[in-house]
């Protein structure tokens, strides 16, 4: 009795147990970052096989891409800066670099208040008159204890923050006279 | 067996056919006794309302109940078709009225019989698997080929002695008294 | 012929009868409670991690940009984890020490990344992409909660599909300006429904009809 | 028995005036307008061909199984099968009209002229004829053995008769459903000829067998209740049969509607839409409501079914909805808006009349041999 | 109306009708010492236990072939696309239509006041249970992931959907649940005075109190039977349309869709014609041996016999009615796909099935025109054989011939059912027959207290 009692369970436990299936909820699809036994480094996200290069990723651009050009520091900007693009530049000056230079470059952000070693001011002479191609180089390859944000801002990104960069220094050096006149009137007030 | 709180419930008449027992029947209710049952084999044919038993609300409550089931189905249906999470299926209209149809007629009659059944039980008092009437000796004959004629006790007419008499009087083949807690 | 049952029987035969139904509502109820409960949604409910980030601390103690990590939040459909070395930028300096960053360090010098735990996982028939919902004006709060207040992060809702549907249905409940979509502490400054509504037209969303479209969500 | 037969020599007389006028009205303009007089004068012709059809199975279902309903109407449904000839004769002015009827003869659009293309070999005029012949020739045939063996059956207590008629009932409902079916295809259905569904036929047939009964109890009360009053247990078998039908007719109706309307296919969905668009779908509305919802709700009640004034009342208001059905059946395909030709009465009541006539003759002449019968017997 | 009874009785006389719904000789205590004693003697002949037995190895195939399925899935079915309706429609639609007779022996015959009808109820509903329950199976077996079944349910669930209402598969959910709750109460209702019967005669104190729990304290009470037979007959009022709209519904899962084969409009009258021809069939295939084995001639008569192979006839001209049509209709509408499809189904890779079946459900029926054929038991069996065969090959035709030619020649295909679908389906029928002989073995199979209706007319007639 006790055998047939046992033998039921069983039988239940595998009429309940094959159902119960996330086939379709997990199918074999692999979704970003997901860990896979099949490659030695269990990565699914596979690096560029060395030494090719995507469709439409040939980037021979140097200006845009390097910021130099024959190993030269590019001065100026690859296309003329819009406002638009000082905007987007401010956006992600204040994700990026704000943490650590200070939403005004002072190099006074909020890690820097926290004990990370204090960058120099975005308003010091060498860097007002550093070229534009060496803060393409700094924001792209890291300077000191400064990471390399290549991974986290792409190229027109870059260009926008060094123009951004460029208005807050400029905003910082400049005095009422700078102002056009027919805008002086709404800073100066009645 | 001390009779203590014994009770009288009423007492039974056993016929030997349905003739006899409508006849019985129709006595009884002809005195006057309200408070009267008779207990057959079969359904016979008119005996529910010599006994006073003209109408049965059932139907009613089955249509009570199909009208609710026709009124919650189509709602339903139309609640989740047309209003809670309106899909457009091939271009039909969202509340597409005659592909409601099959569900609102099955809802209906389902609502209606578990409606009618349920209304069968309370107005027959069922399930009651303890009745007095069960301790009479001879009573499971009912459910072959006796007939039993019941008086109650709660009856304002009701009086042992006279209703005994009366049981008598129509021939009866055992009469019963019931009694228990 | 003796009664076969107690007149007590009677009470308890009714008793079922009457109570088989309430017994069969009760049991739905609870299928319900367990079905909405944290043990099945697993809402509320803090995720081991492997180092223990608090959002409380990055987000509301240091004001990082949610996009600081999660770099390709308005790109791609994934937010984007950060690499090891995003941690690295400013923990090669600070908390360089710290017993609860070790496997980060660990992570950093052997090259492997740290493996995560996800808290949000949809199904694999769910075609769920951050970036139309963050261009679209859906704030990272609707979705994700105050993740700001966390300390360990925990799903700050069920992410049903009764959940998502009901936002789909309403998207004018949930808009935002495009401006204050990271912002995880705005408040809709008067009627919500009604600039929900301007706001869906600016954003250009499509009709409730498209968007509650089952190849919306599943392809 | 005096005042029933000077009310059928009433009716006799009042079917020929009818029968006068309308053929005078509608023979001239089958002339002058034939357009619209003969879709007018089908819709008339199918209406009083349907109840004659429609007595054949209320008959053969009563000799096959029987039953005390049949009693109070049987000798209405035998009066209705031998209306048969005349209304052979009434088919003949159809003919003329074929090209103002079926469209199958000239195509007007490329995909219907495709489709029929496909089947010329079975619509087309002399294969219509030829079937239509022979569907009279069967049905002729069976009215002749019904009535015959129903007047022995009357004339003598012979049980032989009455086995005679169960042996012919029984394969002749087969024959008289198929009949019957290609009938409705050949003279309904073609009418939208890119159209089809199964189940149309049947529906028609339902809808004649309903006209049959309620017309049957509608004479049953004003002929005969006085003078030979039916039981109400006879009334209330009347009653169930037509609630019966009723549901089989909606319950057809609805399959149909469901299945059309579910596929949505050109070839059939039109059919529908012809019956929705200018103001018909208010028509298709009122057929529901009183061809179904009312005599339906009626009808579940045992004390209406009982009283012969209520009974004979659903009945007649039957009777008229079937006419009306089939109105809703033949005109959306000739008029795209819900429109009611002043022609439609005439062609009515000239077919009627006729139909009237030769019915109610029939009826004094077998009430006579009933009388005999019942005298000898 | 006198001189047609008359004329009624006349006839029976000459025609030598077997005309008895009871013999003559049976009492009120000899129906119900016969029923009963079938149940409480508690012995029950080697019939039993070898059909029992047979039943219940089928079953266990049944349960093995379920856990493979579930375990594996419905691959080992012979289904593909284009066939991707299998045998487990095919095994639905023949078990729901089977589930057909009870309810139409039931409710339509009590509303037309037959009589026959009485002392074969009780085991054609019992079968009507049985047929619904492996019916209901199947189409959970051919979800895909069977343990998510009640996602077709309508309650207020975590995705925020509700079933698609305008679908006829969901239709079939309610028509099914609804059909077989009815049934289920139906029958259960008109067990009750039974029960108490049974109650009353049982002689074990067990079986006293099962029957007496079971039969909910039933003491035959004029007020008892007032009610009873007011719900008794309204409950047979709605079951017949209930009847007609459940295959009406499983016939709207074809026709609903624009298949050529199933969009046809007949499909509803026609699928619940061929539902009460399998269903009458199915309960001859069982009642007659039962009737032989338990000694029930006097009950079951062949005036019984004789009604039921007429019910099978008219139903089976029905159904041969719906193939002309269907075929014809098919023809007419010039659509070349449905014209493909009827020149298909006849000289297609499946033409042989469409000619056997109707050899076997159109062809050999017709053999009861003959009344000799319709009064014997074993000539009624084997065509009530015939009949179950053929239904069962009409759903394979409808299912399985209409799918595997598509409207692209590129996706036509051909099905071929393995062993799992042979399995199942015999499986099936074990299930069947183990819960018909479980209900011989435990239910009175006869109605006692109809029977005894009868028993009293006809002593009235006498007397």
């Amino acid at each position: 009795m006790k055998r047939i009692g046992s033998g039921c369970v069983l039988l239940l436990a595998i009429v309940l147990g094959s159902g119960c299936r996330e086939e379709m909820r997990n199918d074999s699809r692999l979704k970003p970052l997901q860990e896979d036994a099949f490659f030695a480094d269990r990565n699914s996200s596979r690096p560029l096989v060395p030494n090719t290069v995507p469709r439409g990723h040939a980037n021979n651009d140097d200006f845009f891409y390097q910021g130099e050009i024959n190993g030269k520091l590019v001065r100026g900007f690859p296309s003329p800066v819009t406002r638009q693009e000082l905007e987007r530049g401010r956006d992600r000056f204040n994700i990026y670099c704000s943490v650590c230079h200070g939403p005004t470059g002072e190099g006074d952000g909020m890690i820097v208040q926290r004990g990370f070693p204090q960058p120099p001011s975005l308003h010091d002479q060498r860097l007002r008159d550093a070229p534009e191609g060496h803060l393409f180089h700094v924001i792209t390859r890291g300077y000191g204890v400064m990471y390399p944000y290549a991974d986290r801002v792409t190229p027109q990104d870059r260009w926008a923050i060094i123009a951004y960069i460029r208005v807050l220094q400029l905003a910082r050096n400049s005095t009422i006279n700078d102002v056009p006149p027919d805008q002086k009137a709404r800073l100066t007030g009645p | 067996m001390s009779s203590v709180q014994v009770r009288l419930h009423g007492l039974t008449a056993e016929f030997d056919s349905a003739e006899q027992l409508v006849q019985a029947a129709r006595t009884v209710f002809e005195q006057g006794f309200r408070q009267i049952d008779a207990f057959t084999p079969y359904p016979v044919e008119g005996l529910p309302e010599i006994i006073g038993r003209t109408k049965s609300a059932v139907p009613l409550i089955m249509l009570i109940g199909g009208i609710a089931g026709a009124v919650i189905a189509y709602g339903m249906q139309w609640y989740a078709m047309a209003y809670y999470y309106p899909l457009n299926i091939g271009g039909r209209p969202l509340n597409s009225w005659p592909l409601f149809i099959p569900i609102t007629f099955e809802l209906t009659v389902l609502f209606s019989a578990l409606a009618g059944v349920a209304g069968f039980l309370f107005l027959s008092r069922l399930p009651c698997v303890h009745h007095p009437v069960f301790s009479v000796p001879g009573f499971e004959r009912v459910s072959t080929d006796q007939f039993f004629l019941w008086i109650e006790a709660t009856d304002p007419l009701f009086d042992e002695r006279s209703v005994r008499h009366l049981f008598e009087r129509l021939e009866a083949r055992t009469i019963t008294e019931v009694r228990g807690k | 012929m003796p009664q076969l049952f107690s007149p007590g029987a009677n009470t308890l035969f009714r008793t079922v009868l009457i109570g088989t139904p309430f017994l069969l509502i009760g049991t739905v109820f609870a299928l319900y409670r367990i079905a909405y409960s944290p043990y099945a949604t697993q809402v509320g409910v803090p995720v081991d991690q492997p180092v223990p980030f608090s959002h409380q601390h990055h987000v509301a103690g240091l004001g990082i940009d949610c996009r600081y990590c999660h770099t390709s939040v308005e790109t791609s459909a994934f937010a984007g984890m950060p690499a090891t070395a995003t941690c690295m930028t400013c923990h090669s300096q600070i908390w360089t020490q710290a017993p609860i960053l070790a496997s980060v360090r660990e992570s950093l010098s052997l090259n492997q990344p740290i493996r995560w735990t996800r808290v949000h996982q949809l199904a694999d028939y769910v075609y769920f992409d951050h970036s139309i919902h963050v261009r679209k004006g859906i704030g990272c709060v609707s979705c994700h909660g105050q993740i700001d207040q966390m300390p360990i992060t925990w799903k700050a809702n069920t992410l049903q599909m009764g959940w998502c549907l009901e936002c789909h249905k309403h998207p004018d409940r949930a808009l935002r300006p495009p401006s204050e979509v990271f912002n995880l502490n705005w408040k809709p400054a008067g009627d919500q429904t009604l600039q929900g509504r301007t706001l869906a037209k600016q954003a250009g969303i499509k009709s409730i009809q498209e968007i509650t479209d089952c190849t919306t969500c599943h392809r | 028995m005096e005042s029933v037969a000077s009310r059928l020599a009433a009716a006799q007389r009042f079917g020929a005036i009818l029968f006068c006028v309308g053929f005078l009205v509608v023979g001239v303009t089958l002339f002058l307008a034939p357009s619209h007089a003969f879709p007018s004068y089908l819709m008339g012709f199918l209406f009083w061909m349907g109840l004659t059809l429609g007595c054949f199975p209320v008959l053969m279902i009563y000799h096959l199984v029987g039953g005390i309903w049949a009693v109070p109407i049987r000798k209405f449904l035998e009066a209705g099968i031998s209306t048969l000839p005349v209304m052979a004769v009434l088919l003949v002015p159809l003919l003329f009209g074929f090209g103002y009827l079926y469209r199958w003869i000239h195509p007007v659009d490329l995909r219907t002229a495709e489709v029929l293309e496909r089947k010329e070999i079975y619509l087309n005029m002399p294969a219509w004829l030829i079937r239509t012949a022979l569907f009279f020739c069967v049905w002729g045939a069976q009215a002749f053995l019904l009535l015959r063996w129903s007047r022995r059956q009357l004339e003598s207590s012979d049980p032989r008769p009455t086995l005679a008629l169960r042996k012919i009932s029984a394969p002749g409902l087969i024959v008289f459903g198929l009949t019957t079916s290609f009938a409705v295809v050949d003279w309904v259905m073609s009418l939208e000829p890119d159209w089809y569904s199964s189940i149309f036929p049947l529906i028609i047939i339902m809808g004649q067998i309903l006209s049959a009964l309620a017309l049957s109890i509608v004479l049953a009360r004003t002929l005969l209740f006085g003078a030979d009053e039916a039981t109400p247990d006879q009334l209330n078998q009347l009653g169930d049969l037509l609630l019966t039908f009723v549901m089989l007719w909606a319950y057809m109706t609805i399959s149909q509607i469901i299945i059309i309307y579910a596929g949505n296919l050109p070839n059939e969905i039109t059919w529908y839409l012809h019956r929705m668009r200018g103001g018909w779908l208010s028509l298709s509305w009122v057929v529901a409501l009183f061809a179904f919802g009312v005599p339906f709700f009626l009808l579940l009640f045992r004390h209406l079914k009982r009283a012969p004034t209520w009974l004979s009342g659903i009945a007649g208001g039957l009777l008229v909805m079937h006419a009306v059905c089939v109105f809703w059946y033949v005109a959306p395909s000739f008029r795209s808006s819900i429109s009611f030709d002043w022609l439609d009465p005439f062609a009515f009541i000239g077919v009627g009349g006729a139909w009237v006539l030769v019915f109610s003759r029939q009826l004094s002449h077998n009430l006579r041999l009933s009388t005999i019968s019942g005298q000898s017997a | 109306m006198p001189e047609t009874k008359l004329l009624e009785e006349e006839i029976v006389k000459s025609s030598n009708l077997p005309h008895l719904l009871v013999r003559p000789g049976e009492t009120l205590e000899s129906a119900s010492a016969k029923i009963s004693g079938i149940v409480l003697t508690g012995k029950h002949p080697p019939f039993w236990w070898v059909s029992f037995g047979i039943g219940f190895i089928l079953l266990m195939g049944f349960l093995y072939g379920t856990i493979i399925l579930f375990m594996i899935g419905v691959g080992i079915w012979g289904i593909n696309i284009p066939v991707a309706w299998g045998f487990a429609i095919v095994n639905f639609v023949w078990w729901i239509g089977i589930g057909h007779a009870g309810t139409f022996i039931s409710a339509i015959l009590l509303l037309l006041a037959q009589k026959w009808r009485n002392s074969i109820n009780r085991l054609a509903e019992a079968m009507t249970l049985f047929a619904v329950a492996c019916a209901g199976m199947f189409p959970l077996l051919h979800l895909g992931r069977p343990w998510t079944f009640f996602w077709i349910l309508p309650y207020p669930n975590t995705m925020g959907l509700w079933p698609q209402f305008r679908s006829p598969l969901v239709w079939d959910v309610f028509a099914v649940c609804t059909y077989f709750t009815v049934s289920l109460i139906f029958w259960y209702t008109g067990l009750i005075p039974d029960l108490a019967t049974m109650r009353d005669r049982a002689r074990t104190r067990f079986a006293k109190i099962g029957f007496g729990i079971l039969s909910l304290g039933w003491r035959g009470s004029a007020i008892h039977w007032k009610h009873y037979q007011t719900v008794y007959l309204i409950l047979a009022g709605l079951s017949t349309p209930l009847v007609l709209s459940v295959h009406s519904v499983v016939s709207a899962d074809f026709a609903v869709a624009v298949l050529p084969g199933w969009h046809t409009t007949i499909f509803p009258p026609f699928f619940v014609a061929g539902a009460i021809y399998s269903g009458f069939a199915m309960v001859l295939n069982i009642m007659i041996p039962l009737r032989y084995v338990y000694r029930l001639e006097s009950l079951i008569t062949e005036r019984h016999l004789n009604c039921m192979a007429n019910v099978m006839l008219v139903t089976g001209l029905m159904v041969g009615y719906g193939y002309v049509m269907e075929t014809f209709t098919s023809w007419y509408s010039g659509d070349i796909f449905e014209q493909y499809m009827v020149i298909n189904r006849s000289i297609g890779p499946y033409g042989w099935v469409y000619w056997f079946l109707i050899l076997v459900n159109i062809v050999i029926p017709q053999l009861l025109w003959i009344r000799k054929i319709r009064t014997n038991p074993v000539s009624l069996f084997f065509v009530a054989l015939s009949i179950n065969v053929g239904m069962w090959l009409e759903r394979f035709v409808i299912i399985i011939v209409s799918l595997h030619r598509d409207f692209l020649p590129s996706s036509w295909g051909i099905f071929a059912p393995t062993g799992w679908d042979w399995l199942i389906l015999f499986g099936s029928i074990g299930l069947f027959c183990s819960l018909v002989f479980l209900f011989v073995r435990f239910l009175p199979m006869i109605p006692i207290f109809e029977v005894k209706e009868i028993i009293v007319e006809r002593q009235e007639e006498a007397a």
